[in-house]
């Protein structure tokens, strides 16, 4: 089976692996580089327990390509918390108890991030349509919007 | 077009523990060298949050501040043996082991520190903060830090205990049905007020207010995650929910999250909850097993509302917009 | 055979690999990765191009060409195509909207496929290095398509004469149980002075309301004066039937939300 | 979330240090830095990945399965058959004592259902394993199927299961299980109104962000090890040692980190055939169910039936009650026969009726077997049990709210299954509800307790 070369940085290190042509870029970092941060619920696109950000923009790992990310920055929800701390957004889902079985938890919080990214003082309603393609089966949703919204205050607070 | 609004109400109870009884748990509990203390389960957390509140239920027993507590679980070389996560049998359960062992480990840390203080161990309390006190005279104490290490290295004493929890299996009588199906039961009332557009049958709810009787909130945050998302879910049963839309015909059966429906984000009702905990008689700290109920009573309240907006029933879950409107016009061609 | 991806400079170069049996284009994945991710072993290989005019967007003198690889995100934020971004935004979710791009949405069925709806409504051509379609005889076409589309065109309406509208279950995130686009043209006096309008899940492709359109010509855009439309509205349509909603449902309710979005 | 410690304070000690209190819960950072690990997230070298050719028919005879040419398609290591399963007809509460043995790992001369599993295939990549599960050839002759419940029961129907030789499961009781207290007719006699009514629901889905799977290790000494979502370890592992026809020892179970369960993953579907792959291979064994099969393959929560019918009177007091519940367990029993029979103890829902008649059955049609949900056998009769008491309370022109205080189970009252009332609160329940959400009811209601008078 031919392979075919990758190379990205993953949470600002560089990885380069060899892959199967037509690996999706989910298997990639779960199977060949050790992130398993992303989840695949679905692999349908219809879960989002799988984003990623690449490039900026919020990603379903699981129905992209791993061979079409050559070149880009990829950023999971194991590369966030910087020398064990913990950003403000993923203490927001501690404090708010917005996690139960964590299993859409990574997914969301890369949802969050990019909002918070181009977004720092989002409205709730901007929250609900940044986080709509993520299921949670547990939570009913309204404590994953209240650490957003929670994170979005610390975030001000900080800037302030 | 009109938007018609509506309120219904339903109460409900919930038994706790699988039905019948004959559901065993078993726990083991252990001190470590330094006082850090291993709660050794085969309970499985899907979430709800099983490993944290055993071990606040074993510090609470033991007399430690909870991060002093390990919670192993889940693998059959250590774990004795526990019947499974359903059935709203986790926390009752499992937490009435680990309470059981818990207190023989307790005994025998009490026992230690007796010795070492020269006291009667019934003379001995815990401070909660990792220390033993004498009673009345709290100046003369020792930490369980230093009782651990007495233990394993001075007195060969193993601070451990072992629990078990079984409802004995009731078995119904045939012509009767006489039986005994749990020992305990949580209780919840519901209100939703709904919203119905009677040129589409589309529900939105907004509100409900949800009264929960527990036992007791073994960690309230906790409580209320599982409340929140099960008072979520029953809406979601009582509006959107079926793997066979068009059952009994077996077509068309939704096979991801676009095509199987549940509320999204934009979707939520304003959610209230009340807890009201009414200890119970055999549960770990008087605890019932809120898990399941909390999903229960916003069906037939969701659906009552429906009724009391538009003045159609629907009889069959869900309540779907097309059940709604196909009613809606059987009433105006009546 | 396993499944392996070829990626080429040209569309030309792309088309020509499009030839060997079991290929298909790869434009934003969330079709053919899908399909390929839920066992659909009839896909082996797959063919892509990084043909910079695929995600070009052009504005000039009241037409719009957007290429085929413009993702549903980048619609949504181009400042000249904002008449438009709600009808881009309708589709997925955040994530999707960065992956779906024009030419798949082109290919999405019913219940899918929302923009299209759109760009029938707006009466776009498609390109194809075989020249312009027309979108309607496109869509009829589309299951035998083997050229790969490389753009869209259309005209942009004015400000206020494009309305769109997506009913779903589940908000603000969910498949349509309809979806309805519009073009409506008013004379000075407020009577219809053209319009097309473009429905989905009235079929397994986006379908244009024909009687409707034609019912609505002359009249003002006020109950009475569309309470024709909304009858012929359901003229040749044959709503789908899935886990969403029934045929039944579809087609009762169509002119309940055609009269909502006229009257808005 | 408010807690309101007014009610039963006098019951209740509030002098606990840890529990009560709101801890944060010590498995969220991981959860956050996505390192907490979830079965998948185990990935051992060599892993071979299972996958299943599943029946297109709902009800059909297997004339013959051909695996030749899925065999020989590249990368496939495996292609297990029925007749590769040590103990292939097996049932899960076997263990409780509730059979009979009705189902089947992998089909053997029979598929029950559209989707049932007939072979299953491993191969070095998931995608060699669908290539080859496409290419086993199943002959079928296919057969009438039943979908609907009462035609199911009705003589002559098609025969789902000839392992129970009827379409419904039986009791030591017969055919339902039975709950019979007071004199029902009596009752209806008596009664100043007549309500009855028929709910109905159909099949829904746990639909957990994680799908049902396991990953199965041979350990190189006769043992393997099995990392899985089960919500159920050594009821999982016991089944599997069953099947397998293989002691407990050999087998250890790992799990208990688990995305979401409600209930579906308690059957016990993809443990025992994954360890058999790893049995005879030698190598680790992936078997994760894809969306699709999670969504229309897993055990949903059946589809109930249920017709109360009532006696009330005009002072709202229900003096008897009849409920007649139907459970589409689908093509094999799994957890239903208990879920139905649970049903039986909890009608006639939280009030004191004096008159009672509950029969449940366990039906079976050519359905995805149903199982065990949060609230199993409780939360359809529910919602049937709430909507009739809104209709009975209009039906005599009570508040709806009103009408329950009148029929709410308190201490000590008997409940139909014969067993007094322990620590009963619906009362204190509908009073809060009351006031939370503006309902006002008479002050006597809001002055009842659910105490026993006098105690």
């Amino acid at each position: 089976m031919a392979k075919v070369p990758v190379q990205f940085t993953l949470n600002g290190s560089e990885k380069a692996e060899f892959i199967d042509s037509g690996t999706t870029l989910l298997n990639a970092l779960r199977d060949k580089v050790g992130d398993t941060s992303p989840k695949g619920g679905c692999h349908q696109g219809t879960c989002g327990a799988c984003s990623v950000i690449i490039d900026g923009e919020l990603r379903l790992s699981c129905l992209t390509l791993a061979e079409t990310c050559n070149g880009t920055a990829i950023t999971t929800t194991s590369g966030l918390a910087e020398g064990g701390v913990l950003q403000p957004l993923q203490r927001a889902f501690l404090d708010t108890f917005a996690t139960q079985c964590g299993f859409c938890t990574p997914g969301m919080i890369m949802a969050a991030k990019v909002l918070l990214d181009h977004t720092p003082n989002p409205s709730r309603d901007e929250v609900v349509e940044a986080l709509s393609g993520n299921i949670c089966r547990c939570t009913g949703y309204e404590p994953i919007i209240q650490a957003v919204l929670t994170a979005a205050r610390a975030n001000s607070q900080n800037a302030a | 077009m009109a938007i018609r609004r509506g309120r219904g109400v339903a109460a409900i109870n919930y038994p706790t523990g699988m039905n019948l009884g004959g559901d065993p748990t078993q726990a083991l509990v252990h001190s470590t060298p330094t006082g850090n203390f291993m709660v050794t389960l085969s309970s499985v957390d899907l979430g709800q949050g099983m490993k944290q509140i055993m071990a606040q239920i074993c510090a609470e027993t033991i007399g430690v501040p909870t991060d002093r507590v390990v919670v192993d679980t889940a693998d059959t070389d250590t774990g004795p043996h526990c019947m499974g996560t359903f059935a709203s049998r986790g926390t009752h359960r499992a937490g009435n082991a680990v309470i059981q062992a818990a207190k023989e480990a307790r005994q025998v840390m009490l026992e230690v520190a007796a010795e070492e203080l020269e006291v009667n161990a019934s003379d001995l309390e815990t401070d909660g903060q990792g220390n033993i006190l004498v009673k009345g005279a709290p100046q003369k104490s020792i930490s369980i830090f230093d009782v651990a290490l007495s233990a394993h290295f001075k007195r060969g004493r193993s601070i451990s205990g072992r629990g078990m929890f079984l409802i004995p299996r009731s078995y119904p009588e045939k012509e009767t049905g006489a039986m005994k199906p749990s020992t305990c039961y949580a209780h919840a009332c519901t209100v939703a007020e709904v919203e119905v557009d009677d040129e589409t049958g589309e529900v939105t709810v907004l509100t409900v207010k949800n009264v929960f009787e527990i036992g007791r909130a073994l960690n309230p945050k906790m409580v209320e995650q599982q409340l929140v998302g099960g008072s979520w879910m029953g809406i979601s049963h009582a509006l959107y929910e079926t793997t066979e839309p068009y059952y009994p015909n077996r077509d068309h059966g939704g096979t991801d999250f676009n095509q199987y429906l549940m509320p999204g984000p934009g979707d939520l009702a304003e959610t209230e909850i009340i807890v009201l905990e009414r200890p119970s008689a055999d549960g770990p700290y008087g605890a019932k097993g809120p898990g399941e109920m909390c999903a229960n009573p916003q069906i037939p309240a969701v659906a009552n509302a429906v009724f009391d907006a538009v003045g159609v029933r629907i009889d069959t879950l869900p309540i779907t917009p097309e059940r709604i409107l196909r009613a809606l016009k059987a009433q105006a061609a009546n | 055979m396993a499944l392996a991806l070829q990626t080429f400079a040209t569309v030309k170069d792309a088309n020509a690999a499009l030839k060997a049996q079991g290929t298909r284009y790869l434009g934003g994945g969330t079709l053919v990765v899908r399909a390929a991710n839920e066992g659909d072993v009839s896909v082996s290989g797959l063919v892509r191009s990084t043909d910079p005019a695929l995600s070009a967007i052009a504005v000039a003198g009241g037409k719009a060409r957007i290429g085929a690889s413009v993702t549903m995100a980048a619609i949504a934020r181009h400042p000249g195509l904002a008449i438009l971004a709600k009808a881009a935004r309708a589709v997925g979710g955040p994530a999707i909207r960065n992956m779906a791009t024009v030419g798949g949405n082109l290919f999405a069925p019913a219940p899918y496929g929302d923009f299209a709806v759109a760009l029938l409504a707006l009466d776009a051509t498609v390109g194809t290095e075989d020249g312009e379609t027309p979108i309607g005889t496109f869509l009829a076409g589309r299951d035998r398509s083997r050229a790969i589309v490389t753009s869209v065109s259309f005209t942009l309406p004015k400000t206020d004469g494009f309305r769109f509208l997506k009913v779903s279950r589940v908000k603000p995130k969910g498949v349509s149980v309809l979806s309805i686009a519009a073009v409506v043209e008013q004379a000075a006096d407020g009577t219809v002075s053209s319009a097309r309008i473009a429905l989905g899940c009235m079929a397994d492709r986006p379908l244009r309301a024909k009687a409707a359109e034609k019912a609505l010509l002359g009249r003002t855009l006020d109950p009475d004066g569309i309470a024709a439309a909304l009858t012929a509205a359901t003229e040749g349509i044959a709503p789908i039937t899935d886990p969403i909603a029934s045929a039944w449902y579809r087609a009762e309710v169509l002119p309940v939300h055609l009269g909502r979005l006229l009257l808005s | 979330m408010e807690l309101r410690k007014n009610y039963f304070a006098d019951v209740r000690k509030d002098d606990l240090h840890e529990v009560g209190q709101p801890r944060p819960r010590s498995d969220s950072p991981g959860h956050v830095t996505g390192k907490t690990a979830f079965f998948a997230d185990r990935n051992f070298p060599g892993m071979l990945h299972l996958k299943m050719v599943r029946s297109p028919h709902h009800h059909a005879r297997i004339r013959s399965i051909d695996t030749s040419e899925a065999e020989k398609h590249p990368g496939v290591v495996k292609v297990l058959t029925a007749k590769d399963v040590p103990h292939n007809v097996y049932t899960i509460l076997i263990l409780i004592q509730i059979g009979p043995e009705d189902e089947t790992v992998l089909a053997d001369g029979k598929v029950r259902w559209k989707g049932e599993a007939v072979v299953a295939v491993l191969a070095e990549t998931e995608r060699a394993a669908q290539e080859a599960a496409a290419k086993v050839k199943v002959d079928y002759e296919v057969l009438p199927a039943v979908f609907d419940m009462e035609e199911a029961l009705k003589p002559g129907a098609p025969l789902v299961n000839e392992y129970h030789g009827r379409n419904y499961y039986l009791y030591d009781s017969g055919e339902c299980r039975k709950v019979r207290f007071g004199d029902v007719e009596a009752g209806f006699a008596g009664a100043d109104h007549i309500l009855e009514q028929s709910y109905q629901s159909s099949p829904i889905e746990h639909a957990p962000t994680e799908t049902t799977g396991c990953v199965v290790v041979p350990e190189g000494n006769d043992r393997f090890t099995c990392y899985t979502n089960t919500q159920a370890m050594f009821f999982t592992l016991d089944n599997a040692s069953i099947i397998l026809q293989m002691p407990g020892s050999k087998l250890h179970f790992v799990g208990g980190t688990v995305g979401g369960g409600f209930g579906g993953k308690v059957d016990v579907i993809v443990e025992p055939i994954a360890i058999l792959g790893a049995k005879l291979t030698g190598r680790p064994v992936s078997f994760i169910y894809s969306r699709e099969e999670e969504m229309q393959i897993s055990s949903p929560r059946a589809a109930e039936k249920v017709v109360i019918k009532d006696g009330v009177m005009k002072d709202g007091r229900i003096i008897a009650r009849k409920v007649t519940g139907y459970t589409d367990a689908g093509a094999y029993s799994r957890h239903s026969p208990y879920g139905a029979q649970k049903g039986a103890g909890h009608y006639p829902g939280p009030y004191t009726i004096p008159n009672v008649w509950i029969d449940t059955y366990c039906v079976y049609t050519n359905r995805t077997p149903s199982s065990a949900m949060r609230g199993f056998g409780v939360t359809i009769g529910d919602f049937a049990l709430e909507v009739q008491m809104d209709r009975l309370a209009r039906l005599i022109g009570m508040d709806p709210l009103e009408f329950r205080f009148i029929n709410a189970y308190r201490d000590g009252d008997m409940k139909a299954h014969r067993q007094p009332t322990e620590g009963a609160a619906l009362i204190e329940c509908m009073q809060e509800a009351s006031r939370a959400a503006n309902w006002p009811v008479a002050e006597k209601y809001m002055a009842m307790s659910s105490y026993v008078k006098g105690a």
